[in-house]
Parts: C-alpha cells; structure tokens; sequence
C-alpha cells in the first residue's frame, strides 16, 4: 500500500479521500500524519514514503533539492486563507488591530519558522502593523495551539488558517487578510522516490484531483489550486 | 511502680505476660527469643499488643481495652535498644544530645560531660557512627537514651558488647540512676549483672512468665536453678556494713553471721544485698582451723536436692538466712549431710566480688 | 557573547530561571506526595499517584492543553488563582516554569518516595522515643536520610524542565524575553529547512548548561550520600 | 471495540508493544549503567553520566532528530546494525520502541542508581566471605535488594514510554498500524481543526490502559519492598 | 597455623599488630575499642591495611609489599560478625544456605541438619530475618558460616546475645570443630569463653599487641590481670583424664596431684587443659580434714603478689606445674605464708564447671 507522508493539519480531508479512494480501488493508503519539517527530514533520511504532501513550499524545496522528488511529479496541491480570529463576534478593521488589541495577546504560529506564522508576520509587515504588535505576539509551535490560546479566552485575537478557524464553534472569523500582504499559500504534493508502491501512489495522487476530493477539500475550507 | 500485662499472637509465638516491677531495677531474664524484647517494646510504645496494659508511675501509657495508647515520643521512656540504631547521619555528639532538646527542662537527669566520662566516649565526639566500633556504638546509643532525662529507663542487653573493665565503670553509674529514683526495665544474659541491679526478676520462657519477684527469692529457688544456668544458683543475703579492718578488710554483718569482704561495698550503716554462689560455699562438720578462708558461718542442714551429675544442692538455714551450697554427692555421703545436721558454711574472701554486692 | 544573539542568551537565562524555580517551588510539594504516596494508607491515594504520573503518560501537547484549560485566566483554577492571589500564569515565565514543575513533578516524586520507601522505621522509631515530634522526627532523621533521593529527585526534575517544550509552548506560548526557553528556541530553528546547524549550536549550549548543573549537583548528592552511607 | 477505530485500536496495542519492548530492552542495560555510574571509579564516567541525562535535557525533537540521523538506514550506527545484524529501526515498531527506550533512560538508571547506593556493602561483603562470585553477589544480594528501585526504573520508563511522542514521531514518523502509538494518533488529532475531542478519547484510553499497567506493577513494587523492608 | 601482621592509620586510631597463631582456638582480648574487628576484617579480606601480610596455612592471604590481596570470597574464611548481617530478603534457611553451593563439594564440614540442632533454629527455617529476636539472629549468623564449610573461623563475639544455656550447646560444637582442626580467630569479652576454647591469647590494647602466647601463660601473668579482669585470673593445668568412680566423678591426673571433677570431659586417657580460678583456691597449712571439698593438693609457696585492696596472689609450686591462689593479705599473715612454706590448696568439685575443661 502507497506510504503518504502528509502535514498534520490535512488529516480530516485526507483520511475522507483516502476512504472513498479505498472504496473505490481497494487500494488503502498509509497516511503517516506529523509536521512537514518532520516529515521532510525523514524523507532525506530515506524514510519509505511515497508521497510527500506538505503544508510549507519550503520544506518542499528542501525535499526536492535533497533529489528525493519524483522527477515533474510536483505541484501545488492547495490554497489556503489568512484570517484574523477572535473570541468576540465583533468585526475588526485590520489596520486598527493594534488599538483594538490593547495590551492583549495576538496568538500565532511561530513567525519565523512556522509557515502560518511567517505568512502573518508577512502580511502585518505588509500592512505597517509588525512593529506595533510584535511585543504582543504570543508564538504558538502550531496554527492549531495558536487557536486554542483564542478558543480559551487567553488571547483575544489570533492569526490562523481559515480552515481552522471554520471547525472552531468558540471562535469567529472578524477579518481576512489580503491575498497580496503575503506570499501565496500553497500546500505542493510530490512523489518520493524509492517508495514501496510508487503505482498506488500515483494514482492516489491523481485521485486527489478528482471532483470528488476537491469536494472533500473545499468542505474543510481549502482552496483547491 | 511499673505495671505491664499484654498478650500477642505472632502465629508462630505467642506472648502473654504481667508482671509488676517495683522502684529499682526489674529484670527481664529469659532464653534467646523468649519475648524480652517484645515486652520492653510494648512498654516504650513501639509495639501495640492485641490487648495490654501499661501503667508507668501512676500513667496509663497503654490501654488496648480503653484505647489507650500513648505515642512513642510522649512516654519518655529511655530506651537503649539491643542494636544500637544511632542516627548515621549525626556525629556522636548530635547523637548524644539528640533527646536533649525535646526532653522537659525541669526533668532530673546526669550531665552530658559525666555521661561521657562515665562511657569514656569523649575522643569520639566528632566522629560519625559509620565507623564506630561495636562496642562505641553501644555505649554511644547508652549515653543517647540517659542524656534524654526519661523518667523510665529500658536497657535491652546494654552492656553484652562491652569488656569487663567498661561494664564495671556503666554498672555503678546505673546503680546511681536506680538510687536517685529511675526505674529500669533491665534486660541481659549476665545473671551477675541482673543479681547486682535488680530487686526484681522476672524468669520469661516461651513468652510466659515463669516465675516473677524479688531477686533473692527467685535466685535461691533450686527449682529455677536450671533456667538460670545451675552454675549460677546461688542465695542472697541482707547485710549491713561494718567496721573496715586495718588491713583493708570490710566486715558485713548478715543474720548468718559476719562476712568479710575485699570490695569496699559503701560506709558503715549502708544496706546491701550480698550474693553467695551455691558452687564457692564449702561445707564443712567440724570448724576448721588453718585455713586461708576468712569466713565460716555455722548452719543447720535444711533440704538436700539432688542434681543430676553427681551434684546436690544443700540449703543450710543460718537464723533467719538461708544458704544454697553445690557439693557432690559423695562429699554429701562422706560428710554424712542429712536434715538436721550441724555444720559450717566456708566462703572466701576473695570469692565475694564487686559483682556480687548490691545495694539493697 | 558572541556565540550567541542577545534573544538567545535571554532564552538561556530564561531556561535556568524557569527550571530552578520550577524544581524549588516543587520540591516541597514532590516531597509531601512522595511522603504520602510511600506512608499513608488512605483509600484514595491510588487516584493521588495516578494523577502524579499523567504528565509522563500523556504526550507532553495534551498535558500543556489541560494547563491552559485549567490554569488560563479564564480557567477555574487560573481564575481563582489571580483573582485570589493575583497570579498569572499565561503568557508568563511563571507560567512555563508551572509546566516545567508539573512535567517534572512524576520524575521528582518517584525518586524521592524510593528514599522514603528505604528508610529504616527504627531509626525513626529511636527519634520517637527520644521524644521527637513527628514533624521533628521527620526533619531531623528521616530528610537528612532521604536527601540522596531528594537530590536524585530534582537533578532528574531540572533536567526534565531544562528540556521541557511540548507543554510550556502549549501552554504559555513562546514569547522572546518572557516565555522563549531553550527548547522553543531550538524547536523553532528545526522547523525551517537549514536551521539544524543554529539549532545544533543552542543545542550544545542546552547540554552544556543544564549538564553543568546536573553534574555538579550530582557531586553534591555524591558527598552526602558518602557521609550517610558510612554507617 | 466500537469505542476505537481498528487503527486506533492498532495504535494502542502497538503503544503498549512499543513500551513493553522498550522496558524490556534497555532494563539490563539500565541496570549495568546505573551499577557503573554508582559503584565504579573509572575516570571517564562522567561522560556516560552526561549521555544518559542528554534525553532529558535535550527537546524530544532533537533526540528524534539525532537517533534519525544516527540510527537512520543512512546513519553512521543505523546502517552498520543493518549490514551486520539486519537490524532496522527506522520507520519500524522497533524504531519507535528505541526510541521510548532512549527516553525512558535517564529515569530508569536514575531510579536504579538511587536503590544501588542505598545497598548496604556490608551485605555484599557478607556474601564475599561465603564465597560468593562476584556476579553471584550481584545476582543474589544487590539485585533483589534494589528490585523496588528497579521495578520504579521500570515503571517511569514505562509510564514515559507510553507518553512519548516528540522522539518517536521525528524518528520513526507516524505510519497507522507500523510506528503510529497513541501519543502520536492523539497528536494528530490535536492538528486538525475540531480533533479536540477525537484526542481527548484517545488521551482516556491511553490514561487508562498505562495508568492501569502503572498500578498494577505499583502493587507489585510494593509487596517486594515489604517482604524484603521486614528486614 | 594463621600469621597476621598489619599496621594502618585511622587517624584518630593507628593498629600495629603482628601475631602467630598456631592451630586450635586464638582469641583477640582486648577492651571495646582495642582493634579486634579491624584485625579480623583484614584476615577476612575486608579492610585492607596500608601494611599488611595475612598468611593462612601456608597460603598468603595478604601481603601489601608484594602486592598479594586475596579477595574475600577466595579467602574460605567463615566470618561470623559482630552484627548478624543478615540477608534480609532471604529465608532463615536461604541464609543458612547461602555459602554452601560456593563451598568445595569434597571440603569437610557440619551437616545441616547437626547445625540447626545445635543452634535450636529448626522452627526458624521458613521466617525472614526482619522479625527474629536478636539472639536468633545471632544464631542463625553462626551457622550460616559453619555451612559454607570454611577452612578458617572468625568469630566476632558470636555469644554476645545468648543465654548460657544456649551457649553452653554451642561452645562444645565449636570445641569440636577446633579438635577437628579448623583453625578458629575468636573475639569474645567472656574469659569464660575464651579459657575454654583458646588454646592461644593475643591481648589487644589500642590497636597495639600487649601480650600474646598461650592461654596457660597469659591467664596466669599476674601483671596482666587488670586487662583480665583480677577476678579472672587463674592457672591451667594439664590433665589426663582418669578413671571414672561409682558416683559418677571423675579423677583427671595433674602433674600436681588428683582433681576430682563433676564434669565428664571425654574417655580416659583424654588430655585436657584445667582452669583452676585463684579466686577459687583455698589454702590451709594442715591438710584439712571433714571437707566437702575433696580436691586438696599439697604444694610449696613460691612467690607472693600483693594486690592492692588487701590482697594478693600466692604461687603454689606443684612438681612441674603451678597453681595460683587469690588471698586476703589477711589469711597470708594469718597462715604465715612466705615463700618456701609448704601448704595445701583446697578446691571444691563443682567448682570445676564445664567452662573450665577445655581440650588440651
Ligand atoms: N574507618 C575508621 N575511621 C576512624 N576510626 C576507625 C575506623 N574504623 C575503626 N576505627 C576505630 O578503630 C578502633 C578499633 O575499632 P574496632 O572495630 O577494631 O574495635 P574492636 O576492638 O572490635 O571494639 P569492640 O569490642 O567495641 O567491637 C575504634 O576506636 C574505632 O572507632
Ligand atoms: N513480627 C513477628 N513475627 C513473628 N515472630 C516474631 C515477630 N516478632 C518477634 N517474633 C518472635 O518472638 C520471639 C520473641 O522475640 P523477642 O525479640 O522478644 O525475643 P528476646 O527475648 O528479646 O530474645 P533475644 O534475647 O534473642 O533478643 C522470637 O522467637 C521472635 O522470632
Ligand atoms: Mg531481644
Ligand atoms: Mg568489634
């Protein structure tokens, strides 16, 4: 069975398709779940996967430069949304952010490693709000520690991906961030090399591009590229 | 006045003992794993009894029927157990004044520097007890139970690991103890340890108490004799001190007769208890001249008991005294020894050692 | 020091003052459940020991988690806490030495109840006749005795807390200055393709810090052990 | 069981394989290094002494990475234990088992270690003179008389072999039926929006099925400490 | 035949000892704190002196010049210590057991069952030693040395917690050991003990050698009595056993006449050694008639000893042996005794005891 390695935050849409795939080749892919900076390095280290789907372009690259990508077997799989979450219903105008944050927490990914975090810190420098809100950044190791420092109250603001935020009850959407404050965000799919069942693979990985799949993904809020 | 009763059921041994000890010093004399240390334990509190009662100086100390247990620390007890358990962590000195601070101010008690000069454990003040010798542990773990000023005192073997010189330098200072007032509870092998201390003895075998009383009683009984070591049997007599001869001789008066001793037992008018060994007393139907003997009590034959092995224990009745000899049966037969007979006690001077005298 | 940026050198800092205060503030703590776990026969203490290891049962993210549900601002013990005795945990140093103490806290009282359970009652039962009080009793025999366990017990703790991550940034977030440890600092530098070299580097200086501590602790432990165990 | 998936009932069993493996495996080495590091007086100890406390001190990730490198088909051990032993870690149950074994470590040789420098020598030096081996010594005296702080080694190890998470998954990543353990099931969950409750499940069922194993070797621990503390 | 010599510095205590010791018993006298335990851990290989050389039987145990040190468990040394040193997660039996499957298969020794006989443990097998009284961890200490069937016997004190009833079953299981030629090393505060089994006495006195030879001579150098203990001072005789009368005495031949004794030491033509007390020892310049005493052996006075206290020993000369007598000063002028005087010691039967008959 195809070995996929894939970014933590895809398990809900992937283990859907991989059901449906399953049913329909009896082909039962093995997703091995855990961050893309993990996954990556054991994949240089040899690791026996097939596929490698990740949720930062980097780590990608770093793959690919390592040479264990299948040759023109990489693309860009998904999109993604920035957005500004509260605890509050409240909608916020993203330039007053610092004056509505006051001398809160702002929660988000770690802005200088994690993709989510570096995508928000982008778009704040972007926006001029970096330097007003930075003292206040709380740094979560994850988009998803980021929303639960909101969904408990213990800071009032966060920056995630909107498809977090859609599945969290306790917290509301109060503002998007413009697609042009910061890189495109991009999960790219690749072939490894050297996986145990590089045939099952691909065809898992054309399966993704099924209507069926893109339906499943764009269901958890995705934008499918 | 110490009252203890208990029973216990360990499954494979059982106690069941009472007994009252008297002010002084109570021994507990019995065979290896006869319950000695068991009862000394329910008396400081560290074993609790199915059921059992100890009253310590008018105090309920324990009382299983009326749930009564008085906690270890609050019975000031002096215990000196029979392995040292000195705290390995405190040097000697630490150890020694371990009870001190908790002990109550106003209570009698000896001096820390006389303790320590009395058990010659001055040199070891500093050291800790990891290293200590047998025999320091011992005396170290003596000094620590008299420096906390108990008001009872519980010695199980103190002195077994200790040479003969060193015992006679801790002897008369429990003596002194006993005399200004604190009761013992006294356990040892050294049946003239127990003879010197102890007014009472109590005769433990299997957990049960043999016989119980007054020293003199239950050391004269030739029917104890074997539980004692027969070689040991002997009688106490009450006697008064008397004039000390010239030649550095002292005489004790006794209702059998005078005695004179080498030991200097105290000043004239003092009471003691003296101990005759049934196995020094020689006996003899005419008085003897010559000898080098000093003292010849005359005496009527009272009981004659035969002891397996040749051997026969005869009472001579001296007044209101009796004395216990150990001759053979044939010197019994030779003599022609019946009850009724006249004849005379011969007991050396040198015979009567500090061992054998006791304060009354 | 060159070696290492100013926010690093924080970070270090930071590590030290979080792991001491976690096993300081603990150890007394380690040491009453140790107590009660090694010499207590109440029915309930099962759940007491049970609750004491889940930091080591669960991964290290749920146990951060349930801090923030319960010692958040707006959690029940977080909100008693500060409107009781004005403390705040969240986004806090404080706060990661909590979690440090609590991750630590299975390792520290495991150690020491070993001592505890080694300990000769009749040393104990001596004091009691001596006329120790039992809290006397305690602090004279039994602490001195068990001191090689207790040392064992919060070398092993500050280690832990030296190392701690999972649950601190789940917890208190990573902050630079505040809540950046060690750990997040090296954590951070492995998720970005090339930083394993800077995370090598703080790497090293993690173990030659926390190794300092722990090896002269151990001497320590070493020497009064030495002086015990002549008995 | 309708309660876990198939995989997550995988998960379990394997979590509990994992750990049980990992205990199982490094005891005896445990054991020897906790013998050495307590009685020995070679000069270079130090060094395993600090080696043994790196799990601890170090961020599980960085352990994760190191045994990656190390014990990874392409590492320098991983590939030799390979070639001559046919022995794979990486990606394997058993890379997961080495991994929980190499945390779990520290806590056990701490464990152990303490029980060894309470052993009273002059036991040991009893048997001596009645003409006991060395290794009988060991095998007769020591060992049963560090057996409680043996078994403590045992059970944190275990407790932190069904905990760990930060090691294993950067080690042997988290494939479903093959290194997928509960902690590494539950840290999925925990990344994907809504998998609050999927992971608190999960975290009951791992609560119970290690607490359960803990207790149950607890009870143990504690009727040897008392056959052999009526000492 | 054991050599020992060894000199180390505590510090607060230096040893610096150097003794032979033939075959049969060798006691280490001295006072608590001499050095005893010190030199026997170092025969055991336990305690390894900055100097030292060890040889047993001909094999060097110990030998810190040439860089010889035997470890322990090759040394075959049966070491009884002064603290039980119990295993204690094993059975009594386990313990007792524990040297034998490390003893040579062919090596001789008591059987098991004759130990636990002896030693009156056989109810003890089955129980852990946590809960045994001190003296039945005494004895099971005992006989987990005698099991390992070793070709040496320390004995640290090994009665020190027993009644005299149990050590009077055990002395003679020792003294058979010793006749079967096992070399013994004992430590014991009992001159009782030690004139019984000692064939030769090394007298310790902070950490140095104050005399050391056989037990005859060291017991009767008046000069050492006050490391004794004065009431200990005595002769020892050589005796052949003799013929054994109706009544069930028995005559043992001395070079100084006929002792009759209660005792039964062995089949006649038994050599044994005789302790006399001088305490015990009357003297009368008549030969006495009408005694219960029926050991009575003329003699001629050889040398006087005042003693301070009003007494003094007297030395009797017999043919080619010697008794000493423990008077008043007293009696002395009262006999006038002086050197040259004949006269006769008198000594009663019984007061020959079963401690005072040792193998010869
Ligand atoms: N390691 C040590 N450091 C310092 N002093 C020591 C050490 N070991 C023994 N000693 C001292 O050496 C002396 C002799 O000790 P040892 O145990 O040989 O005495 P002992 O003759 O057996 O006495 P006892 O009859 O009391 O057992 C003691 O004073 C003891 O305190
Ligand atoms: N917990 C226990 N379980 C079973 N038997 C016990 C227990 N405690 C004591 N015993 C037994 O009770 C008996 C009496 O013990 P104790 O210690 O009182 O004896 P002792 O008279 O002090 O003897 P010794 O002179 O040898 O010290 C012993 O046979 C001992 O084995
Ligand atoms: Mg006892
Ligand atoms: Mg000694």
């Amino acid at each position: 069975d195809p070995v996929i390695f894939a970014a933590a935050s895809m398990k809900t849409a992937l283990d859907e398709i991989a059901t449906e795939f399953t049913a329909e080749t009896g082909t039962k892919p093995v997703i091995s779940y855990a961050g893309s900076s993990a996954l990556a390095k054991q994949i240089d280290a040899g690791a026996p996967a097939d596929m490698f789907i990740s949720a930062s372009v980097a780590w990608m690259d770093d793959v690919e430069k390592a040479g264990m990508v299948l040759p023109d077997s990489r693309k860009d799989l998904l999109g993604n949304t920035l957005v500004l979450v509260s605890d509050s219903e409240a909608p916020v105008d993203l330039p007053k952010l610092p004056e509505v944050l006051g001398d809160h927490k702002l929660a988000m990914a770690l802005v200088d490693s994690v993709p989510a975090g570096q995508y928000g810190k982008a778009a704040l420098t972007f926006m001029g709000l970096w330097d007003k809100v930075e003292p206040q950044v709380a740094q979560a190791d994850n988009v998803r520690a980021a929303l639960a420092l909101v969904a408990t109250g213990e800071a009032p603001y966060g920056i995630v991906y909107k498809t977090d935020a859609a599945a969290e009850p306790k917290v509301h959407v109060v503002a998007t961030f413009p697609e042009d404050s910061h890189k495109p965000i991009t999960y790219p799919v690749a072939l490894i090399k050297d996986g145990p069942a590089p045939a099952e693979a691909k065809a898992f990985l054309d399966y993704l591009g099924t209507p069926k799949a893109v339906a499943i993904f764009e269901a958890q809020g995705f934008e499918v590229k | 006045m110490l009252e203890v009763s208990l029973s216990h059921d360990f499954g494979s041994f059982a106690v069941d003992v009472a007994f009252a000890a008297p002010a002084g010093v109570t021994a507990l004399f019995g065979a290896s794993g006869a319950g000695k240390t068991t009862v000394i334990n329910a008396v400081a509190g560290l074993f609790r009894p199915t059921r059992g009662r100890v009253v310590a100086q008018g105090e309920v100390l324990l009382d299983t029927e009326r749930g009564v247990n008085l906690p270890a620390r609050r019975r000031r007890v002096g215990y000196v157990f029979q392995e040292p358990r000195l705290f390995p962590h405190l040097s000697v000195r630490s150890n020694l004044l371990y009870g001190a601070r908790f002990a109550l101010k106003a209570a009698p008690g000896p001096g820390f520097d006389q303790v320590i000069e009395m058990l010659g454990i001055g040199a070891l003040l500093e050291r800790l007890p990891g290293a200590l010798s047998g025999g320091e542990k011992a005396r170290v773990s003596i000094g620590r139970a008299l420096l906390s000023k108990p008001r009872l005192l519980l010695m199980d073997e103190p002195l077994a690991a200790l040479d003969a010189a060193r015992r006679e330098e801790i002897l008369p200072f429990i003596e002194r103890l006993r005399d200004a007032g604190l009761p013992v509870l006294y356990v040892s092998h050294a049946i003239g340890e127990v003879a010197r201390l102890a007014s009472t003895v109590v005769l433990l075998d299997a957990g049960r108490v043999l016989a119980a009383g007054p020293a003199a009683e239950v050391f004269s009984d030739p029917a104890l004799a074997p539980h004692l070591g027969g070689a040991e049997a002997g009688t106490v007599l009450v006697a008064t001190v008397g004039e000390t001869a010239p030649d550095g001789l002292v005489r004790l008066d006794t209702d059998a007769g005078p005695v004179w001793v080498a030991e200097s037992p105290g000043a004239p008018g003092t009471r003691l208890r003296l101990r005759l060994h049934a196995s020094d007393v020689i006996l003899s139907r005419a008085r003897p001249e010559g000898l080098s003997a000093l003292n010849i009590l005359p005496g009527i034959v009272e009981r004659i008991e035969p002891e397996p092995g040749g051997r026969a224990f005869v009472r001579l009745r001296m007044g209101r005294e009796a004395v216990l000899a150990r001759l053979t049966q044939r010197s019994v037969t030779a003599l022609g020894l019946a009850p009724g007979v006249a004849c005379h006690a011969i007991l050396k001077t040198v015979a009567v050692s500090r061992d054998d005298l006791g304060a009354g | 020091m060159s070696f290492l940026s100013p926010e690093e050198w924080t970070a270090v800092l930071l590590s030290l003052k979080v792991a001491t205060v976690a096993v300081a503030a603990s150890l007394p703590f380690g040491i009453g459940v140790a107590l009660l776990l090694a010499r207590s026969r109440l029915p309930g203490l099962w759940l007491l020991n049970a609750l004491v290891h889940l930091p080591l049962i669960l991964p290290p993210v749920v146990t951060g988690y349930a801090l923030l549900l319960s010692f958040g601002r707006k959690g029940p013990i977080g909100g008693f806490l500060y409107d009781v005795f004005g403390l705040v945990f969240a986004f806090r140093w404080t706060g990661a030495a909590l979690a440090a103490a609590v991750m630590g806290f299975p390792l520290m009282v495991r150690a020491i109840r070993l001592a505890i359970e080694a300990v000769d009652p009749k040393l104990e039962q001596a004091a009691a006749t001596l006329g120790a009080p039992r809290i006397a009793v305690f602090a004279t025999v039994t602490l001195p005795l068990i001191l090689p366990g207790v040392l064992a017990g919060a070398i092993l703790a500050f280690a832990k807390a030296m190392g701690e991550f999972g649950a601190t940034i789940t917890f208190v977030s990573n902050i630079p200055g505040q809540t950046q440890t060690l750990p997040s600092a090296i954590y951070a530098f492995l998720q970005i393709p090339g930083g394993e070299l800077q995370a090598a580097r703080l790497a090293g200086v993690s173990v030659v810090v926390a190794l300092g501590a722990v090896l002269i602790s151990e001497g320590v432990a070493r020497r009064v052990a030495k002086r015990i165990g002549g008995a």
